[in-house]
């Protein structure tokens, strides 16, 4: 079985892309480091896949850790941040 | 009392001033960021400030409850960031804080702006002067593998 | 750009912001002291100020031009107290320090309220619920003997 | 040869006082120690007196040492200080 993820995208992920997210195929039960490696082919620069190696998935309310489940809720991925 | 909020209206820092007030403090620090036209040796002409906005608001809510945790409950604590595009002299962020002394003010609102900077989710493009534009590096959010 | 005064007229914080600004500078700190509603543990209804206007003013340029000496002639700094009778709430004093980043604009804020609080010739009265009132001890100018 | 030296009171030193000015005869050529004494014997209670031994005489422009003349200008006597 597996799922679909609409990732929603910010900063530099957004960087030549009309829309604000990307969508991958993952396992049911697949752990964030597979969301990882699903976003990673997905992606179409090594730029945008170097970025990804610093950014983080998260939720509305948490950072989420690798080794997590992929929750089902709204997933998000962040580049690192420079607010202010 | 916590005020926190993302905005596409121009920050107020009588707002902050009016927020962070109170018959038994003596002492109120506010901090404005604005966007400057210099950064690393190029001349900006504007800033775009994308974020996450239900995560960035539980992050800030987080990040005043943490000061007020440390230097009391009664203290008055505000931050509000800016989103959208900001020309050069606009106010991106203002954090405030009030309380009965000013030793805590100064280090409570020192300490809003320092953690909102490294763990909020907001990204900052900086439009040129010669046309080019370029997301900022930042502080990476993810939890060492 | 330094600017420094006393007034009877109520303090304006967006004026010290005003003055506190430049396209260099990506941040500003402002500091506000208000009459508090107790000190010591006295209920406090009032503070009249009372000062000598030409040192006062003379040594809040002299210690506004010891922060640019310290942190940068660029940096803006301002520094204003209130005179008269103030009621609980009022601000009595602002400062403000804008420069390009922040750590300065902080740093240089809180040099200008502690230096102006040991050595500006500026007493305070407190007017207290029970109808009393009493000048506050403060910091001895006089060099030791 | 002396000269009347009117002194500006502030804060506690216009407790209970109408006038703003107390002011006291030196000798021409005193120092700002001989002010201190002359001002201490005009003042008539033992707390004005303490305080004058925590408070300084300056002009517009500076605090004075004791081991000073006494300027030719407007003098004041400044109480410990508390603005804010």
């Amino acid at each position: 079985m597996t799922r679909q993820i609409p990732i929603r995208l910010f900063g530099a992920f957004r960087q030549g892309r009309s829309d604000a997210t990307l969508t991958v195929e993952i396992d049911t039960d697949a752990r964030v480091s597979e969301l990882r490696q699903a976003m990673s082919k997905a992606l179409d620069s090594d730029s945008a896949r170097a970025l990804l190696k610093a950014s983080a998935f998260a939720t509305d309310t948490e950072i989420l850790d690798d080794d997590q489940p992929v929750p089902e809720r709204e997933i998000s991925i962040l580049p690192p941040v420079c607010g202010g | 009392m916590i005020h926190v909020d993302i905005t596409e209206a121009v920050l107020d820092p009588l707002a902050a001033l009016s927020h962070c007030c109170a018959d038994s403090h003596g002492a109120a620090d506010l901090f404005i960021g604005r966007v400057r036209n210099l950064n690393e040796g190029r001349a900006v002409t504007a800033v775009s400030y994308d974020l996450h906005p239900v995560l960035c608001k539980n992050i800030f809510a987080e990040i005043c409850r943490e000061a007020q945790g440390r230097w009391g409950d009664h203290i008055h604590v505000y931050l509000v960031h800016r989103l959208g595009r900001l020309e050069v002299g606009e106010a991106s962020v203002i954090t405030a804080v009030s309380s009965p002394h000013r030793a805590h003010s100064f280090e409570a609102c020192r300490y809003l702006i320092e953690q909102m900077k490294v763990r909020a989710p907001i990204w900052k493009q900086e439009h040129y002067v010669d046309g080019d534009s370029e997301w900022i590096k930042g502080h990476a959010l993810r939890n060492p593998a």
